[in-house]
């Protein structure tokens, strides 16, 4: 299952080791006259876990879908290990967002299940529909995820009949299920009963564990500080800054990031 | 009711029943049939980024829900042979139908496409799918559940439109009805009479309706 | 298919293929209403089409050598289907006036009738087409008779046909309605027409005829021979008899 | 199309207008304003908890939706005279189209209803109002918005049904196309005449809705 | 704007002093088959603050729906001030159930604001259609209580150009605006994004601190910890435990809460 035997204590964060996974250099995006991505710099290296912190509206969610390609960004260059190298600033073609797509896989905060597909359809439809792959081969790597996040009873439920956080599994077994090498996530628990939040962020856990390369964006200080090898602070379109997550969360350098934790941390 | 009156009534039911079971059932099926290919593809042309297409459904809808149904039979029926185009009745009751619902179940189908969570979309884009793929695959199954209400209706209206065809020498339920009057003078008790077969198919279609529903209805919190 | 019809656009062009297309298809198409009694109605409601219009135009076929075929339309369609070539004649009781002898062809008459005002038993108030003025009277639009209504000085109230005007004058909403003499002998031996009574009758007689699509003189004259010798035979006194009990042909 | 062609269309134009302004028009929008009315009692009545009060209802609203309108029409104009009810033809039209618009509207404005949030409901009662008040302060005032697209078919569809009532002696827009045709014979050319007339008040309804719709989402999210 | 002058820390939560404001005794309530409320006790001295706290589907909402008269108990009794008396077991009238509501008001998760009115005209509307006070005195006491949350100048915006922190304390505002003895919170902040959360907890804590008396359901354990005098821990539609709020959120004595607290204090 582990996509990678690279340990998961890789070289600091600010300059990863060798083999960065994801390079971003200088993503920039307008929606209208507005302009919601300046000029995004970032490098995860294979095996690494970045986790975005920040406040409501400052881009998170429009990083992510620019690396997965949902998003067409108007500049800027987005490379996921090596091969796949796509530059906005001469209009990418389709192909190459296609591309994109392919190394990346995202876990939506809405979890975003077909509501129409039962629980091990949603799982293989990707990877027989769209790659193609054996029915047998796909159903049987299916259900030996589902069975690790304790849902492999559950392949023939409907996703209205799963609580949140079941559902939220079924996304992240989706993902899985595509084989990429990047996984994104974008508030995975910010939709969940309090008491559902923790089967999802030890799930999250153990991938990371299991080397698998992620970009979380998550108000989980306490999760991000454990599980992330590096965290960025991102508003008004800009990283503001990013290091060590144990570092960075108890002093950070900037007095914008400083405000925002304690807001976070001492909300009364 | 006497019984002359309802010995008229019992004998014009056969051939009422008759015209609805040769004339209407067939001709609404079909025509609804073609009618909903037509407004899928209107409206998928509605929601195009390209403006020309979206201004060409547009107009066709504009037109076929702004100008009267029985103009249109008479158009196609009457009018077009004057350009050497001559149909015979039956396709030509079709074509009209098909025309019309095409129009109005374009913009059901395309609000119901519009009323499935953006989220879905990004889904079917995020496991690698083309946009054609998400929308047959995903995009189309959620709308079909949202399109049942509105489309009976269209196709309810569509079943009592069809005595229109008895313009245009397709024979049909209310056709039969109008001859009965014409022999018999009642045409009072034959209207009635065929409004009744219209409210039995009706009902009937209702309860295919609410059958469809429950059937796709299977996959939504309740 | 429409068989032998649709050669009516030709024919008015100066090529007149009206008869030998017919021939060839070996098919008369007549378009009529198939609800107008006595003239063209279905027996019994339900039955086979029939009526005075239609068996003249079945025996006028054979002697053509053909075979009759029945389009049914509303009269609002009939004579645009008729220019679309749906029909190659039209059997439904079309009178002759001048607007029509310039639009289509025309065969000899086959029906000499008047007209007539009808009215409640106890209306007093109209006894001639010249008291018809400024009373109210139901008419279908089409009709010759409500040309007739509106030059009397009626104010006309348009319906669907006979049986909705019938309606209006029983239930005392309009005060009259005129139309074919033969139409209201028809419903009064149906009815009885109890309430009811012919107030006027008009002088002239008007003529009904088959129409074609102008241009199509070969097929008219063709039909005025049948029907001439239809006259000759007896043929058209023996099924006006059966219909109204006297000869409405000549 | 030749110089007297030309010249009937012309001709014909005033006359057909005017049937439009005279009969079509104000037959419409008073059958609308009353079906209206009618149709928001019968959806109330359809989401009354007393079970006689919303079977009479849906027995209403599936008669009218399930029997053609021509026959509703010939009921109140030809049929009520044998009861003993004599109306005239306008009231007639008036009170066919506002029973048929009340059956059609009634569904429209109960989905409207259904569909603002349950909790718009809870906080009416949490600031102590009564149900009566709730209905007309906070949930009618919502359900509008959202009934405006679906109403303005309906009153669409209207406009056009009206063409019917030249059956019971109401002269509008269609009659006064089918006199002028029936006098000239030019049947197609009269009818399109006519169609492109309906067609034009059917844009300028649908920029009314436009206005409408804008008016009432200024307080809705963009 | 005191509705009290008792002090905050009053008498022990679990036999409160004199002049309790709220008691509930043995309030059932079922949906269809389903047993949701078993028999629910409660009582709330005047100018406490009671907690609900427990897991997702545990009867925490129907409780406060019950007190607020939105639902209707099956059984049991629920005064409000020693006046409103209303006993479930015999049909109570209308009246009743509308003078329950006359003395609680209710702040919501979603907010349910009044999409169609101004916030002024959401806050003024209890007072004057309902109370029938007259407009000039509403407005003013409107644009004192807007004030002190801040939102003066907002008054005459809709409720969509409000974030969803503004919206939630124009949500409060309008429950005070109604003079409540009773304030019911369900769950205030967790509709809200992370960092806009401390402004309405904020809120509530001064609420709290002027003495008005409030039943919260919260999944803040930090925030019930500090602002109420009393926490119930709710399970199966039963009151499982209750107590002081720093005595039970760390030493529970039933296993039920432990585990509980520790789903959400540890969730990975
Ligand atoms: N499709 C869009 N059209 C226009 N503006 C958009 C669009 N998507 C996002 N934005 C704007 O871009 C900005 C950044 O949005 P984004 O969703 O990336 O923020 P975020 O950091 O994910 O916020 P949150 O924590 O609330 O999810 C916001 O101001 C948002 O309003
Ligand atoms: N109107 C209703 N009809 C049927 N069942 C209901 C209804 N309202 C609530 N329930 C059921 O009652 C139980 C308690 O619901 P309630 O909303 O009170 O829980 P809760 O403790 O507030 O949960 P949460 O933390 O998710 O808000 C649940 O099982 C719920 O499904
Ligand atoms: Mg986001
Ligand atoms: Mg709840």
């Amino acid at each position: 299952m582990s996509p990678t035997d690279l340990p998961t204590d890789a070289a600091p964060a600010d300059a990863p080791a060798v083999q960065p996974l994801l390079t971003v250099r200088g993503l920039r995006k307008s929606f209208g006259s507005s302009l919601v991505l300046e000029s995004i710099d970032l490098t995860v290296g294979r095996g690494q876990v970045l986790a975005l912190i920040g406040p409501s509206g400052s881009g998170k969610t429009t990083i992510l879908r620019c690396l997965n390609g949902l998003e067409l960004a108007d500049g800027g260059t987005i490379t996921i290990g090596g091969e796949v190298s796509v530059d906005f600033g001469t209009a990418p073609v389709r192909k190459e967002l296609t591309a994109l797509r392919d190394r990346s896989a995202m876990v939506f905060q809405n979890y975003n299940l077909f509501p129409h597909k039962t629980v091990l359809e949603n799982v293989i439809e990707g990877p027989i529909i769209v790659q193609g792959r054996p029915r047998a081969e796909a159903t049987e790597q299916a259900l030996t995820l589902l069975d690790r996040v304790g849902l492999a009873e559950k392949q023939g439920a409907y996703p209205f009949e799963l609580s949140g956080g079941q559902q939220q599994r079924v996304g992240i077994v989706r993902a899985l299920a595509l084989r990429p090498q990047l996984l994104l996530f974008d508030e995975p628990t910010s939709s969940l009963d309090p008491e559902l939040v923790g089967d999802v962020l030890r799930l999250i856990k153990e991938l990371a564990v299991e080397g698998w390369t992620m970009v979380i964006v998550t108000h989980e200080l306490e999760f991000a500080r454990e599980v992330a090898t590096e965290v960025a602070f991102v508003d008004g379109g800009t990283i503001v800054e990013h290091g060590d997550p144990k570092q960075l969360l108890r002093n950070p350098t900037q007095e914008r990031t400083r405000q925002f934790l304690h807001r976070l941390l001492f909300p009364f | 009711m006497n019984q002359s009156t309802w010995d008229l009534f019992l004998s014009s039911l056969g051939p009422i029943i008759m015209g609805a079971v040769t004339g209407t059932i067939p001709l609404a099926l079909v025509s609804f049939a073609v009618g909903l290919a037509l407004a899928l593809l209107l409206a998928l042309m509605r929601l195009s980024r390209r403006r020309w297409l979206s201004s060409i459904a547009r107009g066709y809808i504009s037109i076929v829900r702004g100008t009267p149904l029985l103009v249109q039979l008479f158009v196609i029926f009457y009018g077009l042979p004057s350009l050497g185009v001559l149909i015979d009745p039956w396709p030509s009751a079709v074509i009209a139908f098909s025309i019309n619902v095409g129009g109005y179940a374009a913009e059901v189908i395309r609000a119901a496409i519009l009323s499935v969570p953006k989220g879905q979309w990004e889904a079917a884009y995020m496991i690698g799918m083309s946009h054609r793929r998400a929308l047959t695959r995903i995009i189309l199954p959620q709308a079909a559940r949202v399109s049942v209400p509105p489309l009976s209706n269209t196709f309810i209206s569509l079943v009592k439109d069809t005595s229109l065809a008895s313009l245009i020498l397709v024979t049909e339920l209310f056709r039969q009805a109008q001859q009965v009057a014409a022999f018999s003078q009642e045409f009072m008790l034959l209207y009635l009479e065929a409004a009744l077969v219209y409210w039995v198919i009706c009902l009937a279609l209702s309860s295919v309706q609410g059958l469809l529903e429950k059937r796709l209805d299977r996959y939504v919190a309740h | 298919s429409a068989g032998g019809a649709g050669q009516g656009k030709t024919a008015a062009t100066g090529n007149d293929t009206s008869l030998s297309s017919v021939q060839k298809a070996g098919t008369l198409t007549v378009g009529t209403e198939g609800t107008y009694r006595p003239f063209s109605f279905h027996a019994e409601g339900s039955g086979s089409l029939t009526g005075y219009d239609v068996e003249v135009v079945q025996e006028v076929a054979a002697k053509l050598g053909v075979k009759a075929r029945f389009e049914e339309t509303q009269w609002d369609g009939i004579f645009a289907g008729l220019e679309a070539g749906r029909f190659d004649v039209i059997a439904n009781q079309v009178s002759i006036t001048p607007e029509r002898t310039a639009k289509y062809e025309f065969s000899t008459p086959y029906t000499y009738s008047t007209g007539v005002i009808v009215v409640k038993s106890d209306n007093t108030s109209i006894t001639s087409f010249a008291t018809l003025a400024g009373k109210t009277s139901a008419q279908s639009l089409t009709s010759n008779w409500n040309a007739l209504a509106t030059k009397s000085g009626a104010n006309v109230q348009a319906v669907e046909g006979w049986a909705q005007s019938v309606a209006l004058v029983e239930q005392g909403r309009v005060d009259a309605t005129v139309n074919d003499t033969l139409t209201y002998l028809d419903y009064k031996k149906q009815t009885g027409a109890a309430g009811l009574k012919v107030a006027a009758t008009t002088k002239d007689q008007s003529e009904s005829a088959f129409a074609f699509a102008k241009g199509g003189t070969k097929l008219a004259g063709a039909v005025d021979k049948a029907l001439e010798e239809l006259r000759t035979d007896g043929t058209l006194a023996t099924i006006s008899d059966k219909y109204f009990g006297a000869d409405v042909s000549k």
